[in-house]
């Protein structure tokens, strides 16, 4: 009947023969009447897989902006892929294989997630990590849940630098489950206002969320702010960029409790916003009160190495409402993905990643700078891999002319003035394009400021 | 041919200076960065160095220590484990899809949103809804999204009260954790004899206090609640609304619709029914349809079309409760169930579960020549539960059984669910299935039945044919090892 | 020192330290002075994956031909593949194996190939079939030397229907052995000439080689033929097109002892001509004489079924210079492309393709010859899915045009005439697309012949 | 979790009406086909029906019963198992390469004619010659049209006569076969006892009928010809070429050039020296390089670059041979041999040989704890020859100590060749080995090499743990079955 279906009217007969049933329509006796579909459903197909081409090619066309040469990032980024970590994604035994429920039968899906655990662990400079939540967002409402858990004080703080995005989310979360989310507003200078933080810190809480680098790519460091927070009982909740990370002092040696993050940047394509890869890591003592998935390491009756999932009693299937997340099916292949990705790029590549979002990063500010007359940065603090820039003219408007260009000129952030545009380079950005990119804000920005 | 017992890590195949992927010179004027002074890592990460090849090997290797789809039956009650089409992974790996960023304005983004927007009005239309959400990441955070959406109805008509969710004691973990993390009270429900919904029980205790029920249809036992017009109704006149976690829907398309059925939202899983992979555990999608009552409390983002033709994300505003992840969603699993209703058309879908139910059926008829069955009054839908309890007297488990299924080249069904079958064994094969495999898999289950009779060792040994042998878990969470030690070197 | 090298310096230190050797070029002792090269190679490079992709991308986009309609056939289709069969041929299992000289740790490849002769021997009616040769023509010309073997007169007849470029193959095979080709003329009405051909047979021949369908396109029935020439004691030799065998009667039916052919149309991309993969089925007592390897079936110690090679004695390796061919290498993993194609497309799949080509081939014959004033048909035979047509000005001219307008056209055969074209449509040619094609040449035929 | 043994076929998991791919409706007014009345095939073809589900899943199970070089160690000898790399599989798949039609004119093909004439040129300075086709479809289509080219050659020069074609008795079997079908006889020169060609014998048997000699340096023991200038000398003031099988260039690539040798020609194998994967027997790609004089002799198709920077592909005319197969050769192979070639770059290139011939060493240090190594008075090239002669008189042969390594996880190496060593066990562990990979390698043979001495049967009875038990090969000669049987049903 269709090219996923393997059993022919015979087969079906004489299937339905053998269980005593006259027809299909007898297993469906304790259905209804008054529920059941009269009507064959409204729609589409079925298509050959050669016409299915041919549809989603042309839908594919019509996404011109995948062609257009990106500085955006904002928690996604344009990362060189190697073609290896699609080969290993492609095996079947990953890809479609379930949950590891049989442990014995899913070593491979084991191994490599606990191989990822340490990876993220290593680079978060934390203790432990799970294996994975469905993005970084996801991942920081679900840290500020498990801080509460922790600290059992119903309220969390939110550094105004966050992600905007990722506030909202954490604000979700939050809000249904009864709980309250304080935002601690930036001062003109990009920094954290110390005397809001103070002030808010007063009222009771579980933690503080920060972002590191901030939403605007900027570096501070986080000891100072760990010690605070700590000194008041709180926990210092880190939401990290991974590959900044790779350059950068690690939040577990600033003195965070729980890092978590966006994986995308590892290997995983950007796809329109996911499926990502939420990453968590924090201190072996919070391992009972973690949300997720955690991968461990164990023998078998001869005494080999093998791995199953573990501390299973923290999870929904057995401890129900008391589970410390509803989570269930995570993001194990995007995992793996991140997983993969690290190992190639290895530790002098994923520095080298690093290294160039930096320069590639500064020098595109730097140009900017040079070609777009009354363009200023909007903080003039060191920033990392992301930078705002106020251009004389409306970001959005700047954005709209630069893709008829053929660039993506990043993200307009209006909260920092009316011309603020958030942009981001990474490895992939070429010299050519960069200054491609200058030369021509220059003229849009006269043409959209006129 | 295949090493069994420990296999190295990737760490311990690392030797520094070895490289699996090498970048571009960099081609810009260097910065120096004596801004980061003191931000700097010192020290190494502990990323492991090896080269493509030996990355790659290291993994192939690995993956060939999995169970999967494409060696065998994979009869996962519950995880509707059916064949990925290779194709639909053809097409989510198209630059002119995975190469958008998700910042980019909608005008760039067409082909996505009429996809997304398309695929809503088939979920739809499939579920006999009125509006859907693609933007749950899983079933789980569809449940979530499903209950908050309630709760944001109620809310909105003063009924802020209503705390408490009805679900019955068969129901998924996912259900009450739900309910939980949408700051809701968990009521259990108890199954009646027929292993259906207890419906004076249900009268008893939806009331005043009831926001909604959580009913999994057909139930974890894989049978159909036939009181179904009269459970939603009393939930319904008690003031409360009806939650469908349609886990299992692969039983029911183009057959029933839960929108019919007196539903008011409802959950799928694009990884279970619309046969996109599980990737070992995710990434899935879990869209959450419901009726125009609730659908303005649906999070952001939504797609919708304008009256020029062009889609348009609309991610700020009205009612929205408010978003659950940074983007739109699970996109890249939301073109793969897009491409596989076009594939299957209308006919296509309805005989997916049809095919479903039948092998199910057929299935249990075999089993049941070893396996007692309980609640067995009739056909199943998709999948059954059968019980391990006659094993169990004879001295193997469910779980021995289970494990020694693996020997026989098969997985195993999902076991221990629902917790109100005694060593329950939970049995679902998909339409992808052929008859012959469901054949060899009943005899592989009959031929152990026998096992357990004469020769039990066989099945408590189990499994003996995997890359490692049975897994000591009480150790793994007594000796907590969550990430590989490493003697981090002093910085110098 | 590259991504693909794992050994590093302190590592190839300590290996030399334990063979004894000071340095690497100790090693190269063996090697007089005069012979080592004193300096680097002249090479591009290293380029890292990155660069890698923007060079092969711009390359592949200079390659403009990718992305005309394609009319084109003469030994080589545009069909349709689907995605199933790459994902099998991605395996590594498969083609990072070696030929499977350790048969009990190669049963992957050896069952599949095993398959593989059984549906070519099938389609082609035939009672063997071996594990593939280079491509079509090559195993024409081997199929040639076979027939010499057998029947040991020096000279073979070669139809002058047959594809020329595999004419010349067979030509340079021949000729450089020391064997005779008599090529045998076809008349104005395209069929072969029955006088020349007597008369060529008279010399002794080893065996007739005649493609089937034709270059052409032309279908005749091969057994009055087959008659023929094993009267005059000659081996039938027919190279035909796998797609066609799905309609046509087969060549084993017709009374073949020889069929060869070109695999390219059943699942393998084009590919600007290689690597395709040559098919060879013969009947069983001329087993001992075929070239090639051999999968034959057996069983292991414990009675199970298995696959090894077969009839080695055959091979170079056992018999050199008295070997069948030289072959060793030949292209393993095209045939599993064409078994898992067939596998895919299977009985009925396969029958469609070949309806499907033979309908819209005569669709584009038609749509032609209603826009194109003057256009014709060379011949009036039946004829499958490739056509000769004569245009009413330069084929070479009017292909170069139609190029410009985004259509492949077919092939200039000025041979029969300056205004033919070879044209064929497989599956995938939508009607909009023929349509096109007719609706275009009739004002480019107007433009060229002016 | 794999099952051993038999293995249904294709065939075996067919069923009437299951189809795996559609085609889409034929949207064009149809023929009838009455024209072919008579020429239709009657009855079924004989083909499988099978869903995609069910294809994928048995290619998938019978992929998993190779031995891969993702898996571990390859270490056939004359092979180059070396690790394929990812990248260029992705390139060769884009559809700027793979959608080109061979019978496009040339301006529409410029990208792979120019990949086609740069990886010429790129052979060309690696070998030191002048010329290089790369029209062979693999090594032994290389030799045949590196003599035919020779043979030209010489009758243009009027030189009919010369028709034998000298070669050491450990030459390739591809050696004589190709020298055959060539129209020339061979001429067998032995060995010395270095293992290097014997000069006396050369000098004695290169004469006025000598066409070439054939050389495969550094030779199938793995040794390089140190008397090659003197070789070479001997056959040109013999008046015949001399041809270098290059199938060992692994060894020598920036280190030494055949071209700078003496040599006239020589063929390369792509798919060993050059990464490109070997498919399980193919396709390869075997180019052929040669000195100006022998150039014109090469075979169409021939790529050259005009003065305008066009590329342009020569097809007919001049003094070429004449052509082996219909289009250009395996141009999908080639592509990915360029990208290799870019990819390590000159000190890659390099550095490439340095490593295979140091792992070679260093292996055959570690064996020559245990086995024999004949000829060894020095170092080795890129791969060396043992002998498992003591072992053999111990009771065990080399055939089982190969099926014994599969055992271990290893695949074996070449056996029983080059002839000219007794019980041969010919290794190359290429460069991309690591010397992790390589000691557990030699701790695989060497604990072999233990059990031969106190446990023999281990070694007799192997393999044990393959998807099957050691194979009939006799057996399958005398029951000659390389077709699945089929009771084609009778036509109506
Ligand atoms: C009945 C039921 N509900 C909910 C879920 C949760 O879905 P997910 O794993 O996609 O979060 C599952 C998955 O196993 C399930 O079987
Ligand atoms: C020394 C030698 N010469 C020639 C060949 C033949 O090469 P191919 O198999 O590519 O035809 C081989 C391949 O095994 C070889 O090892």
């Amino acid at each position: 009947m269709t090219r996923y279906i393997p059993n022919q009217d015979d087969q079906r007969r004489r299937m339905l023969e053998r269980m005593g049933a006259g027809s299909f329509e007898d297993l469906l006796a304790p259905l209804p009447q008054e529920v059941r579909l009269d009507r064959e459903l409204d729609l589409p197909g079925p298509v050959s897989e050669l016409s299915l081409h041919r549809q989603m090619a042309g839908l594919a066309r019509t996404n011109t902006g995948s062609e257009k040469v990106c500085f955006a990032g904002g928690g996604a980024y344009d990362h060189f892929i190697p073609a290896a970590v699609d080969h290993i994604l492609s095996r079947s035994e990953f890809y479609t294989a379930y949950t590891p429920y049989q442990a014995e039968a899913s070593q491979g899906t084991l191994q490599s997630i606990f191989e990822y655990q340490t990876m993220v662990a290593r680079l978060c400079g934390m203790e432990i990590a799970n294996a994975s939540m469905y993005d970084g967002a996801s991942a920081a409402a679900e840290a500020a849940l498990m801080a509460i858990r922790v600290k059992r004080k119903d309220r969390v703080l939110v550094a105004g630098t966050l992600n905007p995005r990722w506030l909202r989310v954490i604000r979700t979360y939050l809000d249904r489950a009864g709980f309250f989310v304080g935002e601690v507003p930036f001062d003109d200078g990009g920094r954290l206002d110390e005397d809001a933080l103070e002030a808010q810190m007063e009222d009771g809480f579980s933690a503080l969320v920060v972002q590191y680098p901030d939403y605007f790519g900027q570096v501070f460091d986080l000891q100072p702010l760990a010690e605070k927070v700590h000194s008041r009982g709180g926990l210092l909740v880190v939401a990290a960029d991974p590959v900044a990370l790779a350059m950068l002092k690690s939040p577990g040696e600033c003195g965070a409790d729980i890092v978590v993050g966006e994986g995308q940047s590892l290997g995983i394509p950007l796809c329109y916003g996911g499926p990502y890869c939420g990453f968590m890591a924090s201190r072996k003592k919070l391992a009972r009160k973690m949300p997720g998935r955690l991968i461990g390491k164990t023998v078998d009756r001869a005494g080999e190495t093998g791995y199953v999932m573990t501390l299973q009693t923290r999870e929904q299937h057995i401890r129900r409402e008391k589970a410390t997340s509803n989570i269930c099916t995570n993001q194990a292949l995007s995992a793996l993905t991140n997983c993969v990705y690290m190992a190639l790029l290895g530790e002098t590549g994923l520095r080298e990643v690093a290294r160039q979002c930096y320069q590639r990063t500064h020098y595109t500010v730097r140009r900017i700078l040079e070609e777009v007359e009354g363009a200023a940065v909007v903080f003039d603090n060191p920033f990392f891999r992301e930078a705002a820039v106020l251009l004389p003219a409306s970001g959005e408007a700047v954005r709209d002319a630069m893709l008829d260009r053929g660039y993506l000129a990043g993200i307009p952030v209006p909260g920092l003035g009316e011309g603020a545009l958030l942009l981001s380079a990474t490895e992939k950005r070429t010299r050519e394009e960069i200054d491609g990119l200058a030369e021509n804000l220059a003229p849009v920005c006269r043409e959209v400021a006129t | 041919m295949m090493l069994k017992g420990t296999l190295p890590t990737i760490f311990d195949r690392s030797h520094p200076g070895r490289e699996g992927a090498a970048l571009p010179e960099l081609d810009v004027p260097e910065t120096d960065a004596e801004e980061l002074e003191g931000l700097l890592r010192e020290g190494p990460i502990g990323l492991p160095e090896v080269t493509e090849g030996q990355c790659t090997r290291h993994y192939v290797t690995l993956s060939c220590r999995n169970y999967h789809i494409e060696q065998g039956i994979y009869p996962l009650g519950s995880c509707t484990m059916k064949y990925n089409p290779k194709f639909h992974e053809t097409i989510a790996r198209l630059p002119g899809f995975c190469g958008l960023h998700p910042e980019l304005p909608d005008r760039e983004v067409q082909g996505t949103l009429e996809i997304l927007r398309r695929l809503s009005e088939m979920l739809g239309e499939i579920t006999g809804f009125e509006a859907v959400s693609l933007h749950p990441a899983a079933g789980a955070q569809g449940e979530l999204t499903g209950l908050m959406v309630i709760k944001s109805l109620l809310e909105d008509l003063g009924e802020k009260d209503r705390d408490e969710v009805l679900m019955p004691d068969s129901a998924h973990g996912t259900n009450p954790a739900s309910a939980v993390l949408a700051g809701m009270k968990v009521v259990n429900l108890s199954s009646d004899s027929r292993g259906l919904v207890d419906l004076e029980d249900l009268r008893e205790k939806a009331g005043p206090k009831t926001a909604a029920l959580m009913l999994t249809n057909p139930n974890t036992l894989g049978l159909f609640e036939s009181d179904i017009l009269e459970i939603t109704r009393i939930v319904h006149e008690a003031g409360g609304r009806v939650y469908m976690d349609g886990a299992n829907m692969n039983a029911l398309m183009g057959i029933a619709r839960p929108g019919d059925m007196g539903f008011d939202v409802c959950h799928l899983n694009l990884h279970k029914t619309f046969s996109t992979p599980h990737g070992g555990g995710g990434p899935g999608s879990g869209p959450v349809a419901c009726t125009s009552e609730l659908a303005p409390y649906l999070p952001h983002p939504r797609v919708v079309r304008d009256d020029d033709g062009g889609y348009r994300l609309i991610d700020r505003g009205g009612q929205a409760f408010g978003r659950l992840l940074a983007f739109a969603g699970n996109v890249g699993v939301c073109l793969k169930a897009f491409a596989y209703v076009l594939s299957m058309g209308p006919e296509g879908i309805r005989s997916v579960s049809e095919n479903a139910v039948i092998n199910a059926n057929y299935l249990k008829a075999l089993l049941s020549q070893k396996y007692e069955i309980p609640y067995d009054r009739g056909p199943c839908m998709h999948e059954f539960v059968a019980s391990g309890g006659r094993q169990k007297d004879a001295g193997a488990a469910t779980l021995d059984i289970a494990k020694r299924l693996l020997d026989y080249g098969c997985h195993a069904p999902t076991v221990y669910f629902p917790l109100i079958v005694r060593e329950a064994l939970m049995i679902e094969p998909t339409e992808t299935e052929s008859v012959e495999s469901l054949d060899a898999f009943a005899e592989a289950m009959l031929s152990i039945a026998c096992e357990v009779e004469s020769k039990p060792h066989l099945v408590t040994d189990a499994p003996v044919s995997t890359p490692v042998l049975r897994l000591d878990e009480v150790r793994a969470v007594k000796d907590l090892c969550v990430v590989e030690p490493w003697d981090r070197p002093e910085r110098e």
